[in-house]
């Protein structure tokens, strides 16, 4: 789950770390308000869930309240990235002497987090990965240790920050990982974190992403989920425990296994095909849940066939036919279903489903083949 | 032989009275896994499955009962952490957790900690183990594969099921599967399993399915080109995958242009492994 | 640090472990009002930092109000063990079904916690380690990981707990061990930890323990501590960071180090004389430290001579004789010294010392004869 | 030959700005150990010790520049227990921790975590250690010891320093000197050291010197008798000490009637130990 910078922040802010003064605004008249609080002069910030806002023109200075609702009424009218912006934030303008990145993530091959910092802040941390990477400084996380205040000092050398600052750096450092830790994030990220004029470490901006395995311990961060940013069908998915992602083509997908799906949308492509979504039922998924996942993926006016391609371990295929009966009862579909069920209690589904009208296919190489056929008809 | 497991291993089950625990231990046992005990707190003292398996409090208890030395977890994912580090501290040398959903950083403290003991875990988030006709430990449908001389290893769950499926079809066997999961922070990876099946008497060619993410795969290809004498088949998922959308499994996602299909299959073929176009082809090439 | 049972039960309390309530008196009249407020029957429980208040007349129970205040007038006029009874603790009367003993100590030889229980709880757990250990079980907790869920089950199955109270049980556990380690206490115990008539968990009775070397990040509890429970000697001695206890003997001694104070009194033990104290000065005392360890040693009527036994590491003997020195100067002292420096600086504080009319020694056997033979004149 | 140190080791001190540490950094030094650095936070870059020994900001940073293999911790206790993670973490495979008053639950942690990356800790709460001739680390006085053939470990500090003057006044010399230190929880024990001890070729005889509180002289007794062929001679401090009080070491207290300086006597004497009356008495035990 993505957080929105506003967000990211009153969580850094939450466990101590300096950011600027500034509230979020959904008109341009809130915004104008919160200008002339801030005493003029401020920063208008898109807030959208995509990278790129600056480039996109989603961030703006404004001179004083006017300019502030004027620069809002603009930005809140764009869309970056085929996102609208529906919220800004308005931040106090900051004096910027330096600009430096620090960020949290999950090492997969280390299996640790690793805190990251470069003295060449404020950019694309990946490209600065890319094309420098010896600008970057890693320093990997002990998960039953946590951070330790020498690994901070080693990253303060490493980035040749002026030691008059070593201590605000420590506590800043410690207090991202705190939230990194206690939020199961999976990124905690400050780019810039600004030396301003008056010598001062601040984090202008932020952000987060919280490991979607670990909500059910973050009862308050659920409630930050901002699903005005989502495709609804993946919203109405999520309620049902599915994972659905919408893609461009004509083939709707309905498979049980995360590589099964994926590997069934590469087969459809391989046959000629494209895939509309990628859709996992996920393990022992009962009938409601495959009903709700037929009709989110015929939802998408695109589709123009179904292929189900269940191979029954947890999930058993007589259960996966009840619910695609239940569903055909429901939705009453008009695209056609190529149908392939193999598994655990693949006979009980198949006899269910003998009377349905659906096209089945014994291999998966076929019943891409068919339903590739059935699309394009 | 086999790796991991085999008739010698004598199993407990982690959560036995829940529905899927229940379900599974039934299906194991009928396929004559040597299942010696199951836990659920609270519910010491019962016996499940006709009156043939009994249920302890603890896998401490369990343990001692029963001189377990494998361990298959299919309790939820908020209480799966614990039950891996109970399974650990019990004494379990091979602990299999079938879970899906482990919060991330939960894993990154169960792997510390079982690494500190020297313990082997597979998953989580994975289908299990198969030994045909020897045992079966976890999910993976006893019935569509048969004993031969293929090892399989696998990222995936249903995938792998399909790839066994074919080979069976052909006629070929497999020595173990072995599912290591889906997650990005897991027990036993891609290299580990394919050191044993080098290894392993039985196995004379093995296959190997991964998909985007990570660089696992990337790493194996290394080690293949480097360690290994038997022929390996590969097949790789998420070649139609976006950029940036976790595909379903937690450790599916093409992160910072890294980990697609592409460069794993290049890095694969680059060690001499044959990739596969779709599962089903797998079973061809082995031929 | 010793806490008192109300505090130890305070504490206990904060983290969510059930206890009677109640409140502490001072007076006889306090606690007739406390068990007023409790409706009548109370247990009056004498407040002293030594154990066996029980079989010494410490704990009573009061019928009603009137009883309370008779029994704690009673109370409040105790010593025990040579501790006068300044405060008791007035708790309602529970109904006790069963009593558990539950605790956390450190366990050295494993180098962790250890958490004990055993269904015989309300009596001296130490008896039940020594006569039956079997039945106490342990569990050790890992330092880094912290208790475990599955631990606190298995210590309920082994005291046969019933299965409808393992939750609380849990919650119970956890909570002792989180207050143990948030902490840095060396024991937390609740003895007896009783299920009542109805059926629920309660702390009857609660004991912690404070690391001492962990106060520094504990200002909360450095105010819990009760100085009128310690001799006043040891109070002013902890204050200028010193060890000292106050022992039988007639021979004073100052020395640097613990492992080299324990032999000096054992040294003057086995040449015939009785040490009056064991005072450690620590590594790198400086004079004004010297100064306060000197009129502490003193300051007991006891002491018919004193032994100085400097062996120079950290110390530096030249630093320990101008301490020497100032305090003579202050305290003008009556009795024989004898004085041994030997280490770091030993040849420059031999010379700061040749005109102050010390007896001298070269070996620690030279030393502690030469004060035993003092301290007899 | 010796053990753990020699001239061989290549020193850094952390805290080396902070009065003890710059003092005995100079006694180290004017002793011949061999000290390539020192590490005081935000003072990188400066030089002591008449600009010989180069301050850096971190242990990674001056093991880095100056290969560093061993540590000496001179940090006020409540940064001590940060001190010892970071020389482990720096590769450091010997820290010597001379501070006293280290929290126990600091020290659970910091010996869990050591014992993990395998590296080996002596102290806290003790005085070091010296070779005779070759290197000192910590705070004994060099000139109280000879070289020789005795192998020394005490839990004791100034005591230790008792025994090493009575041994040189009788011509008697150190093969090396181990202060394994006073606390409840520390990092190496009187076994650890024995066992060096009995393999090391210029130890001939070995003096152990305990004191009261927890079990590791009866250990040692134990360890002596089963694995020991060299003659040990031992002291006992605190046969005065009363039961309950912790005397001036954390460590150092007779707790439900166990750890007394009796019992400890008792065992090391069935073992076949010599137990001296007195510390100056060990000397001529030795003869």
């Amino acid at each position: 789950m993505k957080l929105h910078e506003y967000q990211s922040k009153l969580i850094f802010s939450k466990y101590g770390i300096p950011i600027p003064k500034g509230r979020v605004a959904a008109t341009a008249e809130a915004a104008r308000q919160i200008a002339q609080e801030l005493g003029g002069r401020a920063v208008i910030k898109a807030q959208v869930l995509v990278g790129g806002r600056g480039k996109a023109g989603g961030i703006k200075v404004a001179k004083d309240p006017n300019d502030a609702e004027q620069l809002a009424t603009q930005i809140l009218s764009m869309e970056i990235k085929g996102l609208p912006v529906r919220k800004v934030l308005v931040d106090e303008a900051a004096s910027i002497e330096t600009e430096i990145y620090l960020g949290i993530t999950n090492d997969r091959a280390a299996r640790r987090p690793v805190m990251m910092a470069s003295a060449a802040g404020g950019v694309d941390i990946e490209e600065v990965a890319r094309e420098t990477p010896e600008k970057i400084i890693k320093v990997h996380i002990d998960p039953l240790l946590g951070l330790r205040d020498y690994q901070t000092r080693d990253i303060a050398a490493g980035i040749d920050l002026p030691r008059e600052l070593w201590r605000d750096f420590n506590a800043i450092a410690l207090a991202l990982w705190k939230a990194y830790s206690e939020n199961d994030a999976t990124l905690a990220e400050i780019n810039p974190l600004i030396i301003n004029k008056e010598k001062k470490l601040v984090a202008l901006d932020g952000k987060m992403l919280i490991d979607d395995n670990a909500m059910f311990r973050h009862a308050d961060l659920a409630e930050l989920r901002d699903i005005d940013e989502e495709a609804p069908a993946e919203t109405e998915a999520r309620k049902y425990g599915l994972s659905y992602i919408k893609l461009d083509g004509t083939i709707g997908c309905m498979v049980n296994g995360a590589g099964l799906a994926m590997t069934s949308m590469d087969v459809i492509k391989l046959f000629g095909g494209e895939p509309a979504n990628f859709l996992d039922i996920g393990g022992g998924a009962g009938a409601d849940k495959v009903a709700a996942a037929m009709k989110i993926i015929l939802t998408d006016p695109n589709v123009k066939a179904v292929l189900f391609n269940i191979f029954g371990g947890i999930t058993r295929c007589d259960e996966v036919a009840k619910g695609i009966l239940v569903a055909m009862d429901e939705v009453k579909p008009k695209v056609p279903m190529v149908v392939r069920l193999v598994g655990t209690n693949a006979e009980e589904g198949r006899k269910l489903l003998e009377n349905a009208h659906m096209i089945t296919a014994e291999t998966l190489a076929d019943a891409a083949q068919k339903a590739v056929k059935a699309a394009t008809k | 032989m086999s790796i991991l497991i085999d008739k010698n291993t004598r199993l407990i089950v982690q959560g036995i009275t829940g529905n899927e625990g229940m379900f599974h231990t039934q299906q194991m046992f009928a396929y004559g896994t040597n299942i010696v005990g199951g836990v659920t707190p609270g519910k010491g003292g019962e016996w499940v499955v006709n009156g043939k398996i009994p249920v302890f409090d603890s896998v401490k208890l369990a343990a001692d009962a029963t001189g377990a030395n494998c361990s298959v977890i299919f309790v939820p994912a908020k209480f799966a952490p614990d039950a891996m580090f109970e399974a650990a501290d019990a004494g379990i040398s091979l602990i299999v957790c079938i879970t899906e959903g482990v919060a991330v950083q939960d894993m990154m403290r169960v792997r510390n900690y079982l690494d500190q003991k020297r313990v082997r875990l597979v998953g989580p988030n994975c289908p299990g183990m198969l030994t045909p006709g020897e045992s079966k430990v976890g999910i993976i449908p006893g019935n569509i594969a048969i004993s031969g001389n293929v090892g399989v290893v696998s990222r995936s769950g249903t995938l792998t099921y399909e790839v066994l499926y074919a080979m069976k079809n052909l006629g070929l066997g497999a020595s173990t599967c072995v599912g290591i999961g889906g997650d990005p922070v897991n027990g036993t990876n891609f290299i580990d399993v394919l050191d044993m099946f080098e290894h392993d008497a039985q196995t004379e060619k093995v296959v190997m399915i991964g998909e985007i993410g990570g660089t696992d795969e990337e790493k194996a290809a290394e080690f293949i080109s480097k360690k290994m004498t038997k022929p390996v088949v590969s097949f790789i998922a998420g070649q139609t995958a976006p950029p940036g959308k976790r595909m379903g499994h937690a450790g599916a996602i093409i992160e910072g242009g890294a980990g697609t299909a592409a460069d794993k299959i290049k890095a694969l073929e680059a060690a001499g492994v044959k990739v596969a176009k779709h599962p089903e082809e797998i079973a061809t090439l082995l031929k």
